[in-house]
C-alpha cells in the first residue's frame, strides 16, 4: 500500500507538537528531556519522509547525525541531572529557580 | 600644515594630565604645582596661536589634515577660525586660573582632579579646533564624562542626581545628533565622496524636509549645551553640586559649546533651514532672557543664582547668533567669551567664600564688605561686568547683540533689553544681601580676606574683564571676518526671507566680493 | 536770536587737541590712588589726591574752555583718543569735544566738584572709609565728565552708567544700615529702566540713520543728519525723542521714575549737593539740550517733555511742603528744580534750561551744604521742628543758606531769578499758559517751602534737644569757605543771562546759541518787552508771596501750619505719604514680579520641566522593575515564551500569506 | 575518493579546526593519562598555543570563494574573521580562567579542553555552508558550553545554569531541525547555495514556516528577546570566566551564522525575514536595556547588556547590506575586548570563598584598586559607547549600515537605547568613583595570566577605537564576497 507523505508529515507534527506540550507542562526535567527526545524524534520521522518523497539521501543522512547529537545530548543531561540532585535532592523545574529576576 | 601648533594645543593638556597622574599623590602641592604649571604651556602656546592668527582672513586657519579612517572618511582635520579662536584663548587661559582657584577647595584626591581638569580642557580645546565632524562629536562626547568625575567626585550632596542628570541630557542631545550626522554624511556619500569635512558637507544637496530635520537633531543638542529654555534644568543642578573648578569651566567653556556648535555646525551646514527656525529660536533666546533673569531673582544659593543668570546670558549670545547680520553676530560671538569671564570669575570668587565658610546660602552671609572688603571689592567689579556695566566686558558684547536684533527682530530686542534691568536686579540684591547691611552672623566676623594666592587667581580674569571693556577692537577685528563668511553662507542659502534687510547694511554691506573668497579659502583651507 | 545764527557744526572750526582726555584721566587717576589708599589704609594721601586731582581737571578744563574762546563761536575742540568699537559699518571712536555747551559743564563739574570735595575733606574727616568715599567720588566726577565731553551717545552712555554706579555705591557708602544699600540698589534699579529705554532709542536712531547711509551716533551726524531723518521717517524722531526722554527721566528724577531721589538722600552729604543736586541728576536735561536740534523736529516729543517737567515741578514742590526732614525737602526741591529744566528745554528755551542748570547748580550745592553743615552742627539730625534760632551758633552757615534760599526762591538779583524767568516767560511765549501757570504756582511753592525750612531751623527760639545743644558749632573752614564761594556764585551766577535789552542782555544764550537748537525753530513769537516785565514782576510777586507765608506761618504766629494741616487733613495725608507714589509701585510691579518669579522657579522649572525630566527616569525605573519580574526562574516558562514566539512568529508569516 | 575529499582546498578549510580539535584533545588526554595535580598550568598553556595556532592557521590559510566539502564549509573572509574572534574570546576566557577557577574551588581542568571543543564548534558555525554543518558546529558548541556552565559542581547556581541552558538549548535544538527539515522539504537542499537556488521556486508558506522556526532557534543562540530568557540565569549561574566564554564566543559564532544562513541561502526571502528581525531587535535591544538599569548584580546586569547587544547586532542584520555585515563582524570583534575586560574585572574583584558581583561590591573601587577601576571604566564607557574607545566606533559602523539601509527609526531607537544604557553603565561607574568603600578591604593582587587578560582587553578597547579601520575594512570586504 501506499501512504502519501502528507500524513507522515503531519504525524511528525503531531508527534513535535506533543514533545512540545511535554516539555512545558511537565514538571520532572527527565520527563522534560524525554520530551525533547520526543520532538528530535519527530524531526527525524520528518527528514525521512521528505527524503524518501524528495528521492535524496540527504535527508536520512542527517538523521543519523540527529541521533548521534540527541545521544551525546542525553549524557550530558543526565549527568547535569545528577548534579543538581546529589546538590537539592529534587530535579523539579518549578523548584529549580535560584537564579531569577 | 607646517608646525602642527594647533595639535600641540590640544594634545600639550592631555600629556600634562597624563605626566599629572603619574606624579606622586603626595604631599597635595605636587599635583597642583605640577597641574598648574603644565596648565600654563597650552595657554603659552595659544598666545602663539594668536600672534600667528591673521586677521584679515575669515576663512579657518593653521589647519591640518591627516587621513585618519579612511573607511569612514574621517580625517583628523583641525583649524581655527574667528569663532573659535577666543574660545580657545578663554580655555587655555581659564584652566591655570581655575587650578590655581581650585588650590585648597580640593583636599582629597587632588590628583585624580588635576588630572580630570587637564583632560577636560584637552577635550573642550579639540571641539573648537576639531573641523571634522567625527571628530567634532568624539570631543564633544570626550569633554562630558571628565566634567561628569568631577561633579560625581567633588560635588556637594545632590552630586550624583545633578551627574546622571547632566550626562543623560546631554547624551539624548547628542544621540540625536549621531543620527543626523550620520545621515548628513551618507547624503553627501551619494555624490561618491564619503567625507565628514565639514567644510565639504556644507554643500551637501539636501531637500528642504531632511534640512529641517537635520537642523533641528543638531539644533536640540546644541540647545541643551547651551542650554535654552526649556532645556536648561540640568544646568543649575550640575552647577550648584560641581564643585569650584568645574562651575568655572562649564560655566566659561562647556556652555559656549551649544553656541558654538550653532555658528561652526548648524548654521553653515543647514543654512536655508536654520534661517527658517528663527521663530523658535528667537522665541526661546528671548523667554530665556526673561524667564532665566526672572528665576535666579529668588534664588537663595548663590551658585544657583549664577547658573539661572547664565541661561539669561546665553539667552543673549543666541538673540545675537539670530540675529543674523554682523554686528548681532559678532556681539554673540564676543559675549561668549564675556560670559565666560565674567561668570567664571564669580565663580571663582563664590568658591573663595565657599571656602571659607563651606556654605552658599546667601541668607548666610551679609555685611561682608566691613570683614573682607578685598574680596567685596572685586566681587563688585565682576558682578558689574555681569550686568553689563559699560567699560567692563559684559557691555559691549550685550550692546552689539542687542543693536543687532534690533535689526532684525526689534520686539525681541526690546523685550530682550528688559533683561539688562532685570539682570541688574537679581544681580545687585544678591550683591546686597551678601556685602551690605551689618554683619548679621557672629562667626562671619571671623572670615579672613582673600590671600594673595587667591588674588592672583582672580586679578587676570578682571584685568581680561577691564580690558575687554575699554579696548574691545582687538577682540572684534578678529571675530569679524568669520561673521563675514557666515553671513555670506546665510546669504546665498537665499532664505533671508524674513531677515527683511538685516543682512544688507551693517551685516555685509562691506566684505561682499571678499567674503565670496574667504568662503572660498575656507572650502579649500581644509578640504582634505 | 542774532546771526550767530550762521554758526552750526557743520562748518564750525574744530581744533584737535589732546588735552582733553586728560580732564577726565585725572579724577580717574585719582580714583586708582583713592583704591590704593583704601586697600592700604592710607587715609592722609586721598586729602591731597582727592580734591586735588579734581582741582587739576578744574585747571585742565579752564584751559581747554580758555583755548575754546580763542576759536570763533561756534567752534570746538576735540580730542579722539582711540576707536572703542567698529563692526562693519558701526564705527564707536572714544571721542571727547567741548563746545560752548560742554564747557559750561565742564565747569560746574569740575568746579562745583571742587569744592565740594574740598567741603568733603571736613565733612567726612572722622570716617573710617574716607578713602573709599574719596575714591568713589573721583570716580564718579571722572565718570561725569566723559558723560559731558562725549561726542556720541554710546559714549555718553559710558558716563551715564558710570555715574550711576558711583551714585549707587555713594548712596549705599554707609553699607552696614541696609537702609541706605536699598536707597543705592533702588537708584540703580530705576535708572537701569530709563537707561534701557536709552538704548532701544540708540539703537532706532543708529538704525534710522544708517537707512539714510550714515550710521553713526556722533552727535554732530546726528544733529546734521536730524533733518533729513524728520522729513523721512517724523515717527522715527518722536519715537527716538521719547524714548531718550524716558531715560532723561531716570537720570534726572522726573516723573515717572523720580521715586528714588529722595531715598538717595542716605549717602553722605557731599554726594547728596555733588551728584544728586549739581552734576549727574542734570544729565538728562544735558543730554536733551545736547539732541536739541533732533528734538526741535518733534514738536509732539517736546510738548511731552514740557508737560512732564512742568508737572514734576509742581507735584515735587507739593511733597516739599510738608516734609520736616531738611535734606528730604532739598531733595523734592531738586526734583521740582529739575522739572523747571525739563520744561525750559520742552518749551524750546534749551539755552534757558542749561541756564537754570548752571545756576542750580551753584545754589542747590549751596544749600546742600548747608544741609550738611546743620547735621554736622546738630550730630546728624535733620528734622527741622528739631531745630530753630540756630542763627546765633551757626552763623556762616544760616547766612549762606539764606542766600541760597533767596537764590532758589528767586528774589532779585540772585540767580534764579533770571534763570526760572527765563523758562517761565519761554514757556508763556511758547503759547503754554498752563504750563506757565503750573510753573508758576510751583515757584511760590518753592519760596515756601524753601523759607520755611529755613525759618524753622535758623530763626525762632531753639527746639534742640540740649543734649545736642551742647555741643552746637560751626563747621570747620574747609566746610565754610565752599559756602561761602558757592553763596558768591549764588547771587552772581544770573548776571551772565539778563532780559533782553537790559544792560549786555542774554550773553549766556548767545554763548550757547550755536550748538543749541535756535530758539525759534518752534516758530515762537517773539513776546515784547512789557509783557516780559509784567512776567517778571508776577512771578516775583508770587515768590514774595511765597515767603511772606511762609514767615507768617512759622515766624509770626506758629501754630498756624499745624492748624492748616488740621483742615485739610485729607490733603496733609496725602501729601504726607507721598501720594503712595512708592506703595503703587511695590503693589503694582514688584510685589507681582517677585511672585512670578517664585512662580518659575517652583512651578515651572521644579515641577514642570523637571518633573517631566525626572519621570522619564523614573518610567524606565518602573518598567524595569515589572518586566525583569517576567524573569521566574521556572525553565518552563522560558521555554513557554520560547513557544509563544515561535508561534507568533509563525503566525505572522500565516497571517501574511 | 580520498583525494577528493581531502584534496588541498579541503585540507586549507579545516586546517584551523584540526589544530584547535588536536590540541584538545591532546590536553584532555594529558588530563587522563596524568592527573596529579602538580603543575596545574601545563594544560592551560598547551590550550593557548592550541587556540594560538588556530589564529595562525586562520589567517594563514583563508581565502576568499573556495568552498571544502562540496561547498558545506568553508574558510573565507567572514569564517576566518568568526574564527579570529573566538579563538580570542576563548584565549581571554582562559588566561582569566586559572586563578579564578582555583579561587572558586574547581579543581576540574577538563575545562580547559571544553573550552577548546567549543572553540571549535563556533569555527564549524561560522563557517558553515550548510545546514547539516551549521547544526554540528550549533551542537558542538552547546554541549560543550552545557558542561562549561555547570563545571562548578559545588555550586548550587552553577547547576542550575548548566540546567536551564541545556533544557532551553535542546528545546531550541528541536526547533533548529524542525526548520531545517522543513526548509529541506521546501528547497530539497540543505547546502546554502542550492537553497539559495531553489527558494523562488520553493512553497513560499513552507519555507516561511522553516524560516520562523530558524529564527526562533538561532534567536535563542543570539539571546534575542523573547529567546533569551535563558542568558541572565546561565550568565549569572555560570563560572565568570565560562560567562565571558558564551557572552562573546557563542554569540559572536551565533550571529554570524544567523547572518550567513539568512542573507546567503535566504536572501530571497529578505523582505519577509528582515520585517521579523526588524522586530526582534527592536524588542531585544530596548528589553535588555530597560531590565538592565534595575539589576544589582554586576554579572546579571552585564547579562542584559550583552541581550541589547544582541539587539544591536540583529539590527545590523536587517540591514542585509555588505556594510551591515562588516559592522555586525566589526562589533564582535569591539565587543570581545571590552565584554571580555568587564568580566574580567568582575573576576578580579572575587575573593576565596566571596564572589563580589553585587554593586556595592564596587563601591570605592577607584581609591582600592584604581588601575583596575580605571580599566572597568573604560570597558563600560566603551559598551556605552563613547569615543574614542572602540565600542563607539563600532556602535557608530552599526548605525551607519542600518540608516544605509534606510532604516532611520531603527537607528533612532537605538541611539535612544545606548542613551538609555548610559545610565545603568554609569551606575556601576559611579559606585566605583563616587562612593566610599562599603567596607575596608585588602587590595587583592590579581594572578598574572588575568592581568594580561586585562592588558589586552584594554590596549584592544583602545587601540581598535582609535585606528578601526584594519579590522572594518576586512570585514566589509569579507562580507562583500559573500554572495
Amino acid at each position: 500500500m501506499n501512504v502519501p507523505v502528507e500524513n507522515y508529515l503531519v504525524l511528525a507534527a503531531l508527534i513535535f507538537a506533543i514533545g512540545c506540550a511535554g516539555v512545558l507542562t511537565r514538571r520532572n526535567v527527565i520527563v522534560i528531556l524525554m520530551s525533547v527526545e520526543l520532538m528530535l524524534n519527530a524531526v527525524n520521522l520528518t527528514f525521512v519522509a521528505l527524503s524518501r518523497q524528495l528521492v535524496s539521501m540527504t535527508g536520512q543522512m542527517i538523521v543519523f547525525f540527529v541521533m548521534t547529537v540527541a545521544a551525546a545530548e542525553v549524557a550530558v543531561g543526565l549527568a547535569i541531572f545528577l548534579a543538581i540532585y546529589s546538590q537539592r535532592r529534587t530535579v523539579n523545574a518549578d523548584e529549580i529557580s535560584l537564579l531569577r529576576w | 600644515m607646517d608646525f602642527p601648533l594647533l595639535s600641540l594645543i590640544v594634545w600639550s593638556p592631555l600629556g600634562a594630565a597624563i605626566i599629572v597622574s603619574l606624579l606622586p599623590s603626595q604631599p597635595l602641592s605636587v599635583p597642583r604645582l605640577a597641574a598648574f604649571g603644565l596648565g600654563l604651556i597650552p595657554f603659552l602656546l595659544s598666545l602663539v596661536m594668536l600672534a600667528g592668527f591673521d586677521t584679515s582672513v575669515g576663512a579657518l586657519q593653521l589647519t591640518e589634515t591627516v587621513p585618519w579612517m579612511p573607511s569612514l572618511g574621517v580625517y583628523y582635520s583641525i583649524g581655527v577660525d574667528g569663532f573659535s579662536l577666543w574660545l580657545i584663548l578663554l580655555t587655555t587661559f581659564l584652566t591655570p586660573v581655575v587650578i590655581l582657584a581650585a588650590w585648597t577647595d580640593i583636599q582629597h584626591r587632588v590628583k585624580e582632579f588635576m588630572f580630570f581638569m587637564l583632560l577636560l580642557e584637552s577635550g573642550m580645546l579639540g571641539a573648537l579646533v576639531a573641523t571634522d565632524l567625527f571628530l567634532f562629536f568624539m570631543y564633544w562626547e570626550l569633554m562630558l564624562f571628565p566634567m561628569v568625575f568631577v561633579i560625581g567626585i567633588w560635588g556637594g550632596p545632590r552630586r550624583r542626581y545633578a551627574a546622571i542628570k547632566f550626562v543623560v541630557y546631554t547624551m539624548a542631545g547628542s544621540a540625536l545628533m549621531m543620527i543626523a550626522m550620520l545621515y548628513l554624511v551618507l547624503v553627501h556619500a551619494k555624490t561618491g565622496q564619503l567625507s565628514f569635512d565639514i567644510v565639504t558637507l556644507y554643500d551637501t544637496k539636501l531637500s528642504y524636509a531632511e534640512e529641517t530635520l537635520l537642523f533641528w537633531a543638531f539644533a536640540i543638542a546644541f540647545m541643551i549645551k547651551v542650554p535654552m529654555v526649556p532645556f536648561h534644568t540640568w544646568l543649575p543642578d550640575a552647577h550648584t553640586e560641581a564643585p569650584t573648578g568645574g562651575s568655572v569651566d562649564l560655566a566659561g567653556i562647556l556652555l559656549k559649546m551649544g553656541a558654538y556648535g550653532f555658528l561652526r555646525f548648524a548654521l553653515p551646514m543647514f543654512p536655508a533651514a536654520a534661517q527658517d527656525a528663527f521663530p523658535i529660536i528667537l522665541a526661546l533666546s528671548v523667554v530665556g532672557i526673561i524667564y532665566g533673569a526672572m528665576v535666579a531673582f529668588p534664588q537663595p544659593d548663590m551658585k544657583r543664582l549664577v547658573a539661572y543668570s547664565s541661561v539669561s546670558h546665553l539667552g543673549f549670545v543666541m538673540l545675537g547668533i539670530y540675529a543674523f547680520n554682523r554686528v548681532g553676530l559678532t556681539g554673540g560671538v564676543l559675549q561668549m567669551v564675556n560670559h565666560g569671564l565674567s561668570t567664571g570669575g564669580l565663580f571663582i570668587l563664590i568658591g573663595f567664600i565657599y571656602d571659607r565658610k563651606h556654605t552658599r546660602q546667601i541668607s548666610e552671609y551679609g555685611g561682608l564688605w566691613k570683614v573682607v572688603p578685598i574680596f567685596s571689592a572685586l566681587f563688585l567689579v565682576v558682578t558689574l561686568s555681569s550686568i553689563g556695566l559699560p567699560g567692563l566686558n559684559g557691555f559691549v558684547g550685550e550692546f552689539l547683540i542687542l543693536l543687532g536684533a534690533f535689526r532684525a527682530h526689534g520686539w525681541a530686542a526690546a523685550i530682550a533689553t528688559i533683561g539688562v534691568v532685570l539682570g541688574a536686579a537679581y544681580m545687585l540684591t544678591m550683591y546686597k544681601h551678601v556685602v551690605f547691611g551689618p554683619v548679621t552672623k557672629e562667626e562671619n566676623n571671623a572670615l579672613t580676606d582673600l590671600t594673595p594666592r587667591e588674588i592672583a587667581a582672580i586679578v587676570p580674569v578682571i584685568v581680561m574683564i577691564v580690558w575687554m571693556g575699554v579696548y574691545p577692537k582687538p577682540f572684534i577685528d578678529r571675530i569679524e571676518p568669520t561673521v563675514t563668511v557666515l553671513l555670506q553662507r546665510l546669504e546665498r542659502a537665499g532664505a533671508n526671507r524674513h531677515l527683511g534687510d538685516a543682512s544688507r547694511g551693517l551685516a555685509s554691506r562691506d566684505g561682499g566680493s571678499e567674503a565670496e573668497r574667504l568662503a572660498v579659502v575656507a572650502h579649500d583651507g581644509v578640504a582634505p | 536770536m542774532q546771526p550767530e545764527h550762521a554758526h552750526t557744526a557743520a562748518e564750525a572750526v574744530v581744533a584737535a587737541t589732546s588735552l582733553l582726555r586728560w580732564i577726565p584721566l585725572l579724577p580717574l587717576i585719582g580714583f586708582g590712588v583713592g583704591v590704593f589708599a583704601a586697600s592700604t589704609n592710607r587715609r592722609s594721601l586721598v586729602h591731597v589726591t582727592g580734591p586735588g586731582s579734581v582741582l587739576l581737571a578744574f585747571v585742565v578744563s579752564v584751559i581747554a574752555v580758555s583755548q575754546l574762546w580763542a576759536l570763533p563761536a561756534g567752534g570746538a575742540l576735540v580730542d579722539n583718543v582711540y576707536t572703542w568699537i567698529s563692526v562693519g559699518m558701526l564705527k564707536i571712536d572714544l571721542t571727547f569735544r567741548v563746545d560752548a555747551l560742554t564747557s559750561v559743564m565742564l565747569l560746574i563739574i569740575t568746579g562745583i566738584g571742587f569744592l565740594i570735595h574740598l567741603y568733603a575733606l571736613g565733612y567726612m574727616h572722622d570716617d573710617a572709609d574716607e578713602a573709599r568715599f574719596f575714591s568713589y567720588l573721583n570716580l564718579f566726577v571722572a565718570s561725569m565728565l566723559v558723560l559731558v565731553l562725549a561726542d556720541s551717545l554710546p559714549v555718553v552712555f559710558i558716563g551715564w552708567e558710570g555715574v550711576g554706579v558711583c551714585s549707587y555705591l555713594l548712596i549705599g557708602f554707609w553699607y552696614q544700615d541696609m537702609a541706605n544699600a536699598d536707597a543705592g540698589r533702588k537708584a540703580m534699579l530705576t535708572n537701569r529702566v530709563g537707561d534701557a529705554a536709552f538704548l532701544i532709542g540708540m539703537f532706532m536712531l543708529v538704525w534710522a540713520l544708517h537707512d539714510l547711509g550714515a550710521a553713526s551716533l556722533r552727535f554732530e551726524d546726528v544733529n546734521r543728519m536730524a533733518p533729513q531723518l524728520g522729513a523721512a521717517a517724523p515717527h522715527v524722531v518722536t519715537a527716538v525723542c521719547l524714548l531718550l526722554l524716558i531715560g532723561a527721566t531716570g537720570k534726572s528724577a522726573q516723573i515717572p521714575l523720580y521715586v528714588w531721589l529722595p531715598d538717595a538722600m542716605a549717602g553722605p552729604t557731599p554726594v547728596s549737593a555733588l551728584i544728586h543736586a549739581a552734576t549727574m541728576v542734570t544729565a538728562g536735561v544735558y543730554m536733551i539740550a545736547r539732541l536739541s536740534p533732533l528734538y526741535v523736529l518733534s514738536p509732539a516729543a517736546l510738548d511731552v517733555v514740557a508737560t512732564i517737567g512742568a508737572v514734576t515741578a509742581l507735584f515735587a514742590a507739593t511733597m516739599a511742603l510738608v516734609q520736616n526732614d531738611l535734606k528730604k525737602i532739598l531733595a523734592y526741591s531738586t526734583i521740582s528744580q529739575i522739572g523747571y529744566m525739563v520744561l525750559g528745554v520742552g518749551v524750546g528755551s534749551f539755552s534757558g534750561g542749561v541756564f537754570h542748570l548752571m545756576t542750580h547748580a551753584c545754589f542747590k550745592a549751596l544749600l546742600f551744604l548747608g544741609a550738611g553743615s546743620v547735621m554736622h552742627a546738630m550730630s546728624g539730625e535733620l528734622d527741622v521742628h528739631k531745630m530753630g534760632g540756630l542763627k546765633k551758633q551757626l552763623p556762616t552757615t544760616r547766612w549762606t543758606f539764606l542766600v541760597g534760599c533767596l537764590a532758589i526762591a528767586g528774589v532779585p538779583p540772585l540767580a534764579a531769578f533770571f534763570s526760572k524767568d527765563m523758562i517761565l516767560e519761554a514757556a508763556f511765549a511758547s503759547g503754554h499758559v498752563v504750563l506757565w501757570l503750573i510753573g508758576l504756582a510751583a515757584a511760590g511753592m518753592t519760596a515756601f517751602y524753601m523759607f520755611r525750612a529755613y525759618f524753622l531751623a535758623f530763626e525762632g527760639e531753639s527746639r534742640v534737644d540740649h543734649h545736642a545743644a551742647h555741643h552746637l558749632h560751626e563747621s570747620p573752614s574747609t566746610m565754610t569757605i565752599p559756602l561761602m564761594v558757592l553763596a558768591v556764585l549764588s547771587i552772581v551766577a544770573g548776571w551772565v543771562g539778563l532780559p533782553h535789552g537790559v544792560l549786555w542782555g542774554d550773553r549766556f544764550g548767545h554763548y550757547l546759541a550755536p550748538v543749541l537748537a535756535p530758539h525759534d525753530a518752534l516758530g515762537h513769537h517773539e513776546i515784547g518787552g512789557g509783557t516780559v516785565l509784567l512776567l517778571t514782576l508776577v512771578t516775583t510777586g508770587v515768590a514774595a508771596l511765597g515767603i511772606f507765608v511762609a514767615y507768617s506761618f512759622y515766624l509770626k504766629s506758629p501754630g498756624t501750619a499745624d492748624r492748616l494741616a488740621e483742615r485739610f487733613r485729607g490733603v496733609y495725608v496725602v501729601l504726607w505719604n507721598k501720594y503712595w507714589v512708592d506703595e503703587i509701585y511695590d503693589r503694582l510691579i514688584i510685589t507681582p514680579y517677585v511672585i512670578f518669579s517664585k512662580f518659575f522657579w517652583k512651578v515651572v522649572d521644579a515641577m514642570l520641566i523637571d518633573g517631566v525630566v525626572n519621570g522619564a527616569g523614573v518610567i524606565v525605573g518602573k518598567t524595569s522593575d515589572v518586566w525583569r519580574r517576567l524573569e521566574s526562574g521556572n525553565v518552563q516558562h522560558y521555554a513557554a515564551a520560547m513557544m509563544l514566539g515561535a508561534v507568533v512568529t509563525c503566525g505572522v508569516y500565516w497571517w501574511l500569506s | 575518493m580520498i583525494e577528493v575529499v581531502f584534496g588541498g582546498a579541503e585540507l586549507r578549510a579545516v586546517t584551523p579546526l584540526l589544530v584547535v580539535v588536536l590540541f584538545a584533545t591532546t590536553s584532555l588526554l594529558y588530563e587522563v593519562f596524568n592527573d596529579d595535580h602538580k603543575d596545574p598550568s601545563r594544560p592551560v598553556w598547551l590550550s593557548l598555543f592550541g587556540l594560538a595556532g588556530g589564529i595562525v592557521a586562520t589567517v594563514a590559510l583563508w581565502e576568499n570563494g573556495q568552498a571544502a566539502f562540496h561547498g558545506t564549509f568553508v574558510l573565507d573572509g567572514v569564517a576566518a574573521f568568526t574564527n579570529v574572534v573566538c579563538l580570542l574570546a576563548a584565549g581571554l576566557s582562559l588566561l582569566m580562567a586559572p586563578g579564578y577557577l582555583a579561587s572558586i574551588g574547581v579543581r576540574a581542568r577538563e575545562v580547559y579542553p571544553l573550552v577548546l571543543f567549543a572553540t571549535s564548534g563556533m569555527m564549524i558555525m561560522g563557517g558553515a555552508r550548510d545546514l547539516v554543518v551549521l547544526f554540528l558546529g550549533i551542537e558542538v558548541m552547546s554541549i560543550a558550553a552545557y558542561v562549561l556552565a555547570g563545571i562548578h559542581r559545588t555550586d548550587e547556581r552553577s547547576g542550575e545554569a548548566a540546567l536551564k541552558y541545556f533544557l532551553l538549548g535542546a528545546f531550541a535544538t528541536g526547533f533548529l531541525l524542525y526548520g531545517m527539515a522543513i526548509l529541506y522539504g521546501a528547497t530539497g537542499a540543505t547546502s546554502y547555495d542550492a537553497i539559495a537556488a531553489a527558494l523562488p521556486k520553493a512553497p513560499k508558506l513552507l519555507a516561511l514556516g522553516g524560516v520562523a522556526l530558524l529564527v526562533v532557534a538561532l534567536g535563542f543562540k543570539v539571546s534575542a528577546v523573547p529567546f533569551h530568557f535563558w542568558a541572565p540565569d546561565v550568565y549569572q549561574g555560570a563560572p565568570t570566566s565560562v560567562t565571558a566564554l558564551m557572552a562573546v564566543g557563542i554569540k559572536a559564532a551565533a550571529v554570524v551564522g544567523f547572518a550567513r544562513l539568512f542573507i546567503v541561502a535566504l536572501g530571497s526571502l529578505y523582505g519577509d525575514w528582515a520585517m521579523v528581525l526588524w522586530w526582534l531587535a527592536v524588542l531585544t535591544m530596548t528589553v535588555g536595556n530597560v531590565i538592565a538599569v534595575a539589576q544589582n548584580n554586576v554579572k546579571r546586569m552585564l547579562a542584559y547588556s550583552s541581550i541589547a547587544h544582541a539587539g544591536y547586532l540583529l539590527a545590523a542584520i536587517v540591514a542585509g547590506t555588505p556594510r551591515g555585515g562588516g559592522a555586525v563582524l566589526f562589533y564582535l570583534l569591539a565587543y570581545t575586548f571590552m565584554n571580555v575586560g568587564a568580566f574580567a574585572v568582575v573576576i578580579s574583584l572575587g575573593r576565596k570563598g566571596e564572589v563580589n558581583e553585587q554593586f556595592d561590591d564596587y563601591a570605592g573601587l577607584a581609591s582600592r584598586q584604581p588601575l583596575i577601576a580605571a580599566a572597568m571604566v573604560l570597558f563600560l564607557l566603551s559598551l556605552t559607547g563613547i569615543p574614542p574607545l572602540v565600542g563607539f566606533v563600532g556602535k557608530l559602523y552599526l548605525i551607519e549600515a542600518i540608516l544605509q539601509a534606510g532604516y532611520v527609526w531603527l537607528a533612532v531607537i537605538m541611539v535612544l537605547n545606548s542613551a538609555i544604557s548610559a545610565y545603568y553603565y554609569l551606575r556601576l561607574i559611579f559606585e566605583m568613583y563616587m562612593r566610599d568603600p562599603s567596607r575596608p578591604e585588602t587590595a587583592m593582587e590579581p594572578a598574572p595570566l588575568l592581568i594580561a587578560c586585562l592588558l589586552v582587553a584594554t590596549v584592544g578597547t583602545i587601540f581598535f577605537g582609535i585606528f578601526p579601520d584594519g579590522p572594518l575594512d576586512f570585514a566589509r570586504d569579507a562580507f562583500a564576497a559573500l554572495r
